[in-house]
């Protein structure tokens, strides 16, 4: 897959060229392109003089990093324990059924990609799913045709 | 200087050092598998768990790694308490459910009577304990070619997007310091491959034997400024040139002497 | 620095006692280790030479260490390899130019001459006194040959 | 407007005085909740549909600029909530149809729109004052202040209400020394869970020679089921910023790191914003308030990590690195960020202290226990009828948190259980509902104060599903450096899921005991060290229920899908068929008005049947 990585520079630009900046960079990056190109962790490792051990290190650590492009659309079911205990996990079996993916995985025609994530702060709406950045709250287990649909 | 009380006896200690020194330079053996001396003391393992109190703290006690303990005036050590032995037991129990395949820890395991781990044993795991001193030695000399990946229970040991090692100079101290050696590498003639990267051993420009990587000797003279010319030969071969000099001088003299 | 070693090739004979004595001095676990000293032969014909670290001014061994394993000790003046931090890399092995940092293969360490604390015993097993390790002020032994 | 750097004290007293003429414009006030509920609920719909309104209606003595954007108001089960002040008229879960009639009826002709006012769902009474809701009644704001009533990131909104005084008045009137002798007199000890004395940390990182010192504001709130920190630093930046700044002043540090959850992407925005404005009015930056004192602020993004909610892996991640936790024989106030004396304190920490400054640790110190200090903030979440966002002294007991502020169990089940201290942290039971909640109290029962999350369970929560759960994030949270955390958890996650699977045996209970307690002593941070008890807690108080699964393999709460089938209740069933079109694996069959049959074989147990049947003729087994 070919990405513009003439975007890069602006993202550089943005931080002090230091180590300290690196996560900085990476969430530019991944905001940029929904993922971390390889190319771009090896262009980061290059202009913030960290090895890139240590970028990759970083870039695995952190949930908010992936490195594997990401559907059209991302849809993210909250995890948090008030959705838990609300039955988050009913919805995650349905929404897993139904796209034919487990979470953490992307369909493979790049239209959706499932996620579990940890509390959103939504905790009063429970359970909650995100799809890009529309809320649903309060979700039912027999919505999810709804959600994937984007009504 | 730093007084206290190890398994009844007392001792002294530097200020700064860190309670394993001295527990081991006491001829105490308690397992670490995290430890080594060239690299700043981790606490991955928890295996050199000690009991510490004092005197003064009406008989509460504290757990803590000695790897990573500081000596401290007053300080009553016992490093093989009931509740020590019991949690190193659990410690070595569930590493080897990490690794059920790994002779090290099998051994391990087996000095404390635990024949089978006790716990679920992973199927597909490899013999790697994660104690970290393959990336901690590799930064230390300077090469950061590795490092851990992820996180949690699938935390792993890995070179960077898991592709050959940019960085990687085939020194093998990784391998070698490895306490499971897990870490595979092979050598044949003048290559030598480890982390999937091929590297070009040097040859002796006289003998033929086999040292280290051009790549090492490369970076030992940018790092340290050690003429490259130093890399040509083997060290038995300088060993050689070494008798020829001394001796040509010494015939020499021998000369001036008699001439005299 | 008080002491030094006085290598007199024209006294060596090649006995190879000083490279047993060495090995001896330096067992692990009751199995003689490798000889950090080197009895070779010289330029000229029946000559020796005894080959052993110099313990250099700016060492080869200690600059090419990444994890500065090696260090000087300052009351022997010798260049020591702390064992328990070596990572057996061969960094050294490879850059002393005069080849005294050596590979132990059985017992599997980097090894060089560390002067046995003091009292070299490749010195006092020397029979013809083609090696000497003594005070630096004290004159050099004359030859005899 | 053209902002001139405050260059005095005095100055902001002028400034003050210059801000709140310009709130009397304005004798009443629409105050549109923004904060996370709503906004995920709608609020941004409304705001753009009243400043809509407004334009279009023109009303007299009311325009756009009397209605404020505002953070959270507290009662997110009721949003998107909008609210007149000053006479607290309460609309909630406002639609955006609701918006001309509330502009029309309410602040054109002052009169209330009933329909939209909060009605109690038990007591059936409505409530024309919010003050007067029971779900308000009972608690004391402090930390949350401000919330619901200025513009989000209104610096002059923030000055107005006395904002930045207690900054000013440590500068001119008290030394450093007498700002940490406050903040010790006050008792306020640290919100993000530990504990342990603000004051006390203060001092010992101004007593330290090393240079230079920073002060660092934890915002990670990783714990799932709590939202305080992020309502603060949304709704309120400024007092964050203000208690840094204070500390900073304090400690003798010149620079500080706010570290924020990138899943708040509002709260980075908002702080970022404050951090400019502040600056520009001469409140942060070089010469704060015409002083030599100087204490820049910088934002540092988390990545998403539970374990950076740890003091030390906080600090390797502001340093752009992985968030390992290392060993803490050496403090952290010592050796913190850069190996530099560091501060760290979590966001309500510092929201309080400009409070604590202006009205005296004396008085704070009066507020809540003797040993527990002040209010606390929490999100009550749950099965509870009123969830959101309270802050109540300290002392407060569980059940009048649950019932009095909560309104007690939803559709009036039964109350289990109550959990606080997020995953760290334990389940309480019933018996335990007296306690007062403080940071010993919560300690000894074997939960913990955490950061604030209380998650009220009913009947129909499993422990064991809820141990299983926490296990499993801990598992994945867990930075995996040593062995007890990494490997430790995962067994024990392990044997919960045995437990839940009706696998396990009354021998697994006691396996799972004694590694607990080896993880505790042995683990290197406070994740692994606390990691045991959610299971802990849970067997200590509802031993019967892990035994119900162990050997009558039943789970009595419903909820372990291997232990329970769903049945259809034929008395109940109407033959609707909503249940057959539910299933998803068509283990449903019948006609249409006969009684529906399910083949547990074919069954999944996902539960979409028991979802979508209205007549709940759908049992769980």
């Amino acid at each position: 897959m070919n990405h513009d990585l003439s975007k890069l520079p602006d993202i550089f630009a943005r931080y002090p060229r230091e180590p300290q900046s690196l996560i900085a960079v990476l969430q530019d990056i991944q905001k940029e392109f929904n993922f971390l190109p390889c190319e771009a962790l090896k262009e980061a490792a290059q202009h913030l003089d960290v090895p890139l051990s240590k970028v990759f290190s970083v870039s695995t650590f952190y949930n908010a990093f992936s490195l594997n492009p990401k559907g059209e659309k991302v849809i993210r079911i909250c995890m948090g324990t008030t959705c838990h205990i609300r039955g988050a996990a009913l919805i995650q079996d349905q929404l897993e059924s139904k796209l034919g993916i487990n979470a953490g995985q992307t369909t493979s025609d790049m239209k959706y990609t499932l996620e579990v994530v940890n509390c959103v702060g939504a905790c009063s709406m429970a359970p909650v799913v995100i799809v890009n950045d529309k809320y649903y709250a309060d979700v039912k287990v027999n919505q999810t045709k709804k959600i994937l649909r984007g009504g | 200087m730093v007084h206290l009380t190890i398994n009844g006896t007392r001792v002294q200690a530097t200020e700064g050092e860190m309670l394993l020194t001295v527990i081991r330079r006491m001829g105490i053996d308690i397992p670490a598998l995290c430890h080594h001396e060239a690299v700043e003391p981790f606490g991955a393992c928890r295996l050199c768990l000690v009991e510490i109190t004092k005197d003064s703290w009406n008989g509460w006690k504290g757990y803590v790694t000695s790897c990573l303990y500081p000596v401290e005036n007053d300080l009553i050590v016992n490093t093989h308490a009931d509740k020590v032995i019991e949690a190193r037991k659990t410690l070595i129990d569930l590493q080897l459910a990490r690794c059920p395949n790994s002779p090290e820890i099998q051994q391990l395991a087996a000095q404390f009577g635990i024949n089978r781990t006790s716990y679920e044993p992973k199927v597909d795991g490899d013999n790697c304990i994660l104690c970290g001193l393959c990336t901690r030695i590799c930064d230390q000399m300077g090469f950061a070619a590795i490092s851990t990946v992820e996180r949690g229970h699938g935390r792993r040991i890995a070179p960077p997007l898991d592709q050959p090692p940019p960085d990687c100079v085939g020194c093998l101290a990784c391998a070698l310091n490895c306490p499971t050696h897990v870490i595979p590498f092979t050598q044949a003639g003048d290559r030598r491959t480890i982390w999937e990267k091929d590297f070009e051993l040097i040859t002796c420009s006289r003998c033929g034997r086999k040292t280290i990587t051009r790549e090492f000797a490369t970076a030992l003279s940018k790092m340290r400024g050690i003429p490259e010319s130093y890399f040509e030969l083997c060290d038995a071969c300088h060993r050689e040139d070494t008798a020829q000099g001394m001796g040509r001088i010494a015939a020499w003299s021998r000369r001036e002497e008699k001439a005299s | 620095m008080t002491h030094r070693f006085i290598v007199t090739p024209n006294l060596c004979i090649g006995c190879r006692t000083c490279e047993l004595a060495c090995s001896f001095r330096h067992s692990v676990n009751g199995k003689p280790g490798q000889t950090r000293i080197f009895a070779l032969p010289g330029p000229v014909r029946e000559m020796w030479v005894p080959v052993t670290c110099l313990q250099c001014e700016d060492a080869a061994c200690a600059k090419s260490c990444l994890v500065d394993a090696i260090s000087r000790n300052e009351q022997t003046g010798a260049m020591e390899i702390d064992q328990d931090k070596c990572v057996k890399c061969m960094a050294c092995v490879a850059a002393c130019p005069f080849g005294c940092s050596v590979h132990d293969q059985q017992h599997n360490m980097i090894v060089k001459c560390d002067l046995c604390g003091g009292e070299p015993v490749c010195a006092q097993f020397c029979p013809t006194k083609a090696l000497v390790y003594q005070p630096v002020d004290m004159p050099k032994p004359k030859v005899v040959a | 407007m053209a902002i001139t750097r405050i260059a005095s004290p005095k100055a902001l007293d002028k400034l003050r005085t210059e801000c709140q003429k310009e709130q009397q414009k304005h004798p009443r006030k629409l105050m549109v909740c923004c904060g996370p509920g709503c906004l995920a609920n709608g609020a941004a719909e409304i705001v753009s549909e009243f400043k809509a309104q407004l334009k279009k209606k023109r009303i007299k003595g009311f325009d756009v600029e009397a209605m404020k954007e505002t953070g959270c108001h507290g009662f997110c089960e009721q949003g998107p909530l909008v609210v007149v002040e000053p006479q607290g008229t309460f609309y909630t879960r406002v639609k955006k149809k609701d918006v001309e009639r509330i502009v029309e009826e309410t602040l054109r002709n002052n009169k209330i729109v009933d329909n939209l006012l909060y009605t109690h769902p038990i007591e059936k009474k409505t409530y024309r004052d919010y003050r007067e809701i029971p779900f308000y009644k009972h608690q004391k704001r402090i930390a949350l202040r401000n919330l619901g009533h200025i513009n989000q990131c209104d610096v002059r909104d923030y000055i107005a209400t006395g904002g930045y005084q207690a900054l000013a008045k440590a500068l001119t009137t008290l030394s450093p020394t007498e700002v940490i002798e406050q903040v010790k007199t006050s008792g306020l000890r640290g919100r993000g869970g530990g504990g342990f004395s603000t004051g006390r940390k203060w001092e010992s990182c101004a007593r330290l020679a090393e240079r230079p010192h920073y002060v660092i504001c934890n915002g990670d709130e990783g714990d799932p089921g709590a939202f305080m920190d992020r309502a603060i630093m949304e709704g309120d930046p400024h007092s964050v910023l203000e208690g840094m700044a204070i500390c900073a002043y304090a400690v003798d540090s010149s620079e500080g790191y706010i570290y924020v959850r990138e899943e708040y992407p509002l709260a980075v925005q908002f702080l970022q914003e404050a951090i400019r404005e502040a600056e520009a009015y001469g409140l942060l930056g070089d010469n704060i308030l015409g002083t030599d004192f100087s204490f820049h602020i910088k934002i540092s993004r988390g990545g998403g990590a539970f374990v950076c909610g740890e003091s030390s892996a906080l600090m390797r991640s502001v340093a752009g690195e992985v968030g390992e936790p290392r060993a803490k024989y050496i403090r952290s106030v010592q050796k913190g960020l850069f190996d530099k004396p560091t501060v760290l304190n979590n966001v309500e920490s510092f929201a309080n202290i400009p409070v604590i400054i202006e009205r005296g640790g004396k008085w704070y110190a009066r507020i809540g226990t003797e040993k527990s200090t002040g209010t606390k903030a929490f999100s009550l979440v749950g099965k509870v009828v009123n969830s959101g966002l309270i802050e109540v002294p300290m002392g407060t007991t569980l059940r009048q948190i649950v019932f009095d502020i909560g309104g007690g169990i939803r559709d009036n089940r039964p109350f289990k259980a109550v959990q606080t201290g997020g995953p760290s942290g334990g389940c309480l039971p019933e018996s335990k509902l007296d306690l007062s909640v403080d940071f010993d109290t919560l300690t000894k029962a074997g939960s913990m104060m955490g950061s604030g999350g209380m998650i009220v369970m009913d009947e129909g929560t499993c422990v064991v599903d809820v141990a299983k759960y926490f296990l499993k994030f801990l598992v994945e949270e867990s930075c995996g450096k040593c062995t007890p955390c990494r490997e430790g958890l995962y067994q024990l996650y392990l044997l919960a899921v045995k437990i839940s699977e009706g696998l396990a045996t009354e021998s697994d209970l006691g396996k799972m005991e004694q590694l607990s307690a080896v993880i505790i002593d042995a683990s290197l941070c406070g994740l692994g060290k606390s990691g045991p008890n959610p299971f802990l807690s849970t067997i200590q108080y509802f031993r019967d229920e892990y035994l119900a699964h162990i050997r009558d393999k039943r789970c009595p709460a419903g909820v372990c899908k291997a232990l329970i089938t769903y049945e259809v209740d034929a008395q109940a069933c109407d033959g609707c068929m909503a249940c057959i079109r539910a299933c998803a694996v068509n283990a449903i069959t019948g006609k249409k008005g006969e009684v529906h049959v399910i083949d547990q074989a074919k069954c999944n147990k996902c539960g979409a049947c028991f979802a979508v049947c209205n007549r709940h003729a759908i049992k769980v087994a």
